[in-house]
């Protein structure tokens, strides 16, 4: 299916798209249409963040939009962080549809007092009275020496906070379709969108549609290692998969695309068939996401485990500074290779296999 | 400071509501000290008593549509807004009638059709909320306006600095009332801030602000009228200040000074200034009203908060279930 | 060992006290104590928070400090969180060992960029050349309706954070040795403490001692389930196996003790031998440290697993007031009884059990 | 403003050590641009352009054991400290040199050992930390003075706010400069605050405020002598409010007004009041050096920075196990 397909090259996605005559855009273009969509439609949107605005225009995604809509509802805002997630939160309560937009993920430990105690409880806290429809779209931010506050992720925390949800967009087809199933949900969400995906191409239709919230996609099907792979994480695993091709390895790879809610049984049923699970994630390794996914797979079946889980995330270390610094502490493609290729080697018997009861 | 005081201007009806709702929270707080003690009102309460002019003389401002935030002192400007009695004890007693169907508890009071789009224990939480709906207010030219309680303790909060800074910056239609009881729980403001008026901030964020007297219910109404105004005629915020102070603990039905909180005579001299008794007299030597007429405004309140009470204590407790449920927002 | 044991009775304690000669006190106390000894015996130490000196000490856990030590050293602040943390991190990094005090964990997100982005990437950021010893204790909260705002925990959170310390003292013992640890650290320490443990009375000794951070104990030692208790889950865990051995099963209780860094080996060595693990966290679900101890196993040696991994937490709901929603929302030891019988009954086969290579 | 700028008060040390830290700081500058387009300096610059004068006229006041605190634009403010060119180029190259062994580049300068504890890119996390060093300072009794540096972005932040509450409030000795650019990346001040003046916010926490013009060195030097004396001195803190320009874009070498960002003629105005090009002017009016004597400075500095960028340039790589290593301090 066009919508689902990951390209690793210009090229293939070409040869696959031209064809059919299908319209090819960037993450980033998916992004900005979104909005703009989203705005034409319905007025209760307003976009809020600090420099949305300006001629840089938040990566290209906010480009344009203030001449078609505004200072008002493209509304530039002091850097006061938490303050302004309150506002957003508030006009949200009362009847708005606002999407608040951090440039770096770095910046919303600035507002995990309106995210966390406000923006996440409101609706239980009220007995359901009250719901916040807030889109926090934050970005990943990587490399030329971004350095320690200005690479992070958090994505991992929000999904232990009750009320919010997660997503995690990886391609254009999906930063629209997400886009607008956020905006609709009627809950605080967190959009996280990663830096190095804006640059990627791939069919997205022209009209409004939502990609559901709560479902995970097999981006490649394969029979030897299931590969999780979050944000920018799918084209590191779909590029280790084509690699692993010449080694007659035949790597499945599943993008779980919103991490809460998680879509458990796209991972289940991935591994009940492959035995093998690695986790690839565009964060450190303590306490992430990938730790999540490998407990739902031992709460379910750890049965079909049939050797050990990897994680492939950064090290647990704030990101670097210099070149030969960030190039060791980010994984890619050949870090899930690697994995891999441990993986098939390995097969592991369980000490007591008995019979599953009932 | 009020032209109600001038004798010419006397609105005798609005004069009686304010004397209501004071009566009305200062018994809706008595009567959860009388039944506090037995422990099945399992909430931490933070009674306004003492306080109550603020509550009345802002609220009797707004209408219906207009918003409030509050913080986890919040019974009297909830009543005030015309909330029921009833869904505040029953939510206080984990109730299904609940404002909050039990969830919320003492600290959390919540009615949409009131405006009181929910409330926040979260020292400083909710002024940016108010500055929020009002944002949305002005966003959806409406003439609403979002009115933000808060206690001096949220004024040393940056929150509080960049709620007011975004106010005024969009000339937004709140008004900010701090309620400065001189104390966060038992922190005096002078081990918190370099003076105790909160007035001072309003010039660096140039709107206007203005110190009142909270004991006195005529001067808040007057002050928050204006203030309402401005914000309604699309003028921007106001911060207003009003200085009063907590007759009982921070949290709970007791007096704090026996566990050496706060001095005895400090808690004298402001009951001397008790805003009922004061108001009271007001209405006595204007010929407002008589004895006999408060007294039947008095058992008219008792007996509404008497059957809420039992109403509350009628309803049923939520099932177990759900405490899971309920977390996120579904559409119909 | 009097220091490792829990006590879940005082007529067990004194029991077992009395006649050694032993010290018992509180967990308040014990916390009370190393703090008044810290601070006579290094200038450096102080103590800040909202409170700190008022007649109600942070629970009993600051009394009568400010009479001992004054204002300067028993700090009471604004209502500033994040500012004042801020504070604590630029006074450690000029020489001060500051023990930054929280009544309730529900307070830390508005700490989070102070922490996170400062304390936390300090040491690693300025190349080693700047560390920040500084202690945060926060305390969770529990009951009487305290609701969504005053009863949160977040250890799990913090533990995704490099360059953060989290510890998690559960018996008076620890409370005392790890804030030793924690205070000579040299590192940011998130000392995370349990409401409801503060009145559990065990061994203390009057010295100073200190518990060293990252490793585990044993607490009851059994051979049908592993349960890893965490925090005032200790308790639960005690009792829960207490009335196990009714039933003639036999678990074990694990306390990891310290969550960041995590004794990985007292968890597998003891599932090793029962094949059984529930973990039993005061947090929520999803994204907690119940998973990453999940995915500890099973990254080092799933196929000791005899049976689905058992995660015994609060549900992924914020915490409800009523007193039936309360009653509802905690597990407690039957919660974990429950798990453990059900994993007794549980044999489960792995499907292809093959042997381990190399 | 400054009584050096009368002819009896004139110390040519000082004055010539002003002129030689602004040169300083703009070739240090202006050499990164030279060096950026080879791309091998792979780390955001920040670049004070147009703000020397600040950096030079604060510092002048410093010891040694004095701290300094600065963000995500702080070159000049460590050059004028006292720190190492080659310890910054090297850093900004990633290399083992570097003052962070290249954990760090152009965000996070740190040298200990002149009081630089380290530096911040979150905007406005600095605040707090200097008012933390003061309150050490001030607890271990040492007559230390500490300097926090930011923009008027960061006056946006609630940090800033709760920072200088807790200074006033404890009498902390600290001064705290802003360097108002009046712009926050692309956002001009007017798109943030309702007034482009910093220094009112200095009332309401009853501190001293002063605003200068921040192109005028001696404005700087004088304003800022007289609140670390005053820091010193136990009296508190102050707040300096810089005025002036950055002349490149946000980040990067560049101008910005190609890009629409700013006002081309904005930038043309400011220049007209470049820092060094005024000073040097007094400088010969007041026959303080000659044409000579600058130019020897300038060619001075110019070698040792030249030097500085091929010591860095010619340090090694930190190895990539470096990247996860040195997380947590551990005793020796
Ligand atoms: C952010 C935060 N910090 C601390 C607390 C604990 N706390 C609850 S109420 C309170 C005092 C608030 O004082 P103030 O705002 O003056 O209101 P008052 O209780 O005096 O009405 C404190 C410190 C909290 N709820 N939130
Ligand atoms: C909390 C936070 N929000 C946003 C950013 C992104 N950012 C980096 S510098 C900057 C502008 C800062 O403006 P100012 O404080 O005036 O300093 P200037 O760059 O003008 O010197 C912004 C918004 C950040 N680093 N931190
Ligand atoms: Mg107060
Ligand atoms: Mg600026």
């Amino acid at each position: 299916m066009p919508w689902t397909k990951v390209f690793l090259s210009k090229d293939e996605m070409e040869r696959t798209l031209a064809q059919p005559g299908l319209r090819a855009i960037t993450y980033c273009d998916a992004i900005l249409e979104a909005q703009r969509q989203a705005m034409e439609t319905d007025g209760r949107v307003f976009l809020m963040g600090e420099g949305v605005d300006d001629p840089g225009g938040i990566f290209g995604t906010t480009l344009g939009l203030v001449d078609l809509f505004g200072k008002d509802r493209v509304m530039d805002i002091p850097l006061a962080e938490n303050g302004m997630t309150g506002v957003a939160v508030g006009a949200a309560a009362a009847g708005m549809k606002p999407v608040f937009i951090h440039m770096r993920n770095d910046f919303l430990p600035m507002c995990m007092d309106q995210l966390v105690n406000h923006a996440a409880k409101w609706f239980y806290m009220t007995g359901g009275r009250v719901n916040i429809p807030l889109v926090v779209r934050a970005i990943i931010g990587r490399g030329w020496g971004s350095a320690a506050q200005h690479s992070q992720a958090f994505h991992s925390l929000f999904t232990h906070i009750p009320g919010l949800k997660v997503v995690m967009p990886a391609t254009p087809y999906d930063a629209k379709g997400l886009f607008f199933a956020a905006l609709d949900d009627g809950n605080p969400v967190m959009f996280i969108e990663h830096r190095w995906a804006f640059g990627s191409v791939g069919y997205v239709p022209e009209e409004i549609y939502r990609v559901p919230i709560g479902t995970g996609i097999v981006r490649r099907h394969g029979t030897d290692v299931t590969v999780v792979a979050i944000s920018q994480m799918v084209y590191e695993a779909m590029a280790a998969a084509a690699q692993a091709e010449e080694d007659g390895i035949d790597i499945e790879v599943v993008e779980p695309r919103t991490l809460k809610p998680l879509d458990q049984e796209v991972i289940l049923s991935s591994v009940r068939k492959t035995g093998r699970l690695i986790i690839a994630d565009v964060a450190c390794r303590t306490g992430s996401v990938a730790a999540e996914i490998a407990c739902r797979v031992c709460e379910a079946e750890p049965e079909i485990l049939k050797a050990p889980v990897r994680r492939v995330c950064f090290p647990d270390a704030p990101t670097p500074a210099g070149p030969t610094l960030e190039q060791a502490y980010y994984p890619d493609s050949s870090s899930i290779l690697e994995a891999v290729r441990d993986l098939v080697a390995e097969n592991r018997a369980f000490r007591k296999p008995i019979q599953r009861s009932s | 400071m009020s032209d109600l005081k001038q004798p010419g201007h006397m609105d005798t009806q609005l004069l009686m509501d304010l004397y209501r709702t004071m009566i009305k929270i200062r018994r809706f707080e008595e009567k959860i000290i009388d039944v506090y003690g037995v422990q099945d009102m399992k909430t931490p309460v933070h009674l306004c008593i003492g306080q109550e002019a603020v509550a009345a003389g802002v609220c009797a401002n707004l209408g219906t549509d207009d918003y409030l935030f509050t913080n986890h002192r919040g019974h009297g400007h909830c009543l005030a807004k015309g909330m029921s009695p009833a869904s505040l004890y029953a939510e206080f007693y984990g109730r299904t009638n609940g404002c909050a169907r039990g969830k919320g508890g003492s600290m959390h009071p919540v009615d949409p059709d009131l405006g009181i789009l929910g409330t926040s224990a979260i020292v400083g939480g909710v002024i940016p909320l108010a500055v929020g709906a009002a944002l949305a207010a002005k966003l959806q030219d409406t003439q609403r306006v979002a009115v933000a309680f808060f206690g001096d303790g949220a004024s040393d909060e940056g929150a509080f600095h960049e709620s007011l800074l975004f106010a005024s910056l969009k000339e937004l239609p709140v008004v900010l009332v701090c309620e400065n009881n001189f104390y966060a729980v038992n922190s005096p403001i002078s081990a918190r801030q370099p003076d105790d008026s909160i007035v001072r901030f309003a010039g660096s964020y140039r709107i206007p602000g203005v110190q009142i007297d909270g004991t006195d219910v005529l001067a808040v109404h007057g002050a928050a009228r204006t203030a309402v105004d401005r914000a309604r005629a699309g003028e921007g915020p106001t911060l207003l200040e009003c200085r009063l102070y907590r007759w009982r603990g921070h949290v709970g039905p007791e007096c704090d000074y026996p566990k050496g909180c706060r001095p005895k005579e400090e808690l004298e001299q402001w009951m001397e200034r008790c805003p009922i008794n004061n108001f009271t007299r007001f209405l006595l030597e204007r010929g407002v009203t008589t004895e006999r007429g408060m007294e039947r405004v008095r058992n008219e309140i008792d007996a509404t908060l008497d059957e809420a009470l039992c109403l509350a204590r009628q309803s049923p407790f939520p099932a177990g279930e759900e405490a899971s449920a309920g977390v996120y927002y579904e559409r119909a």
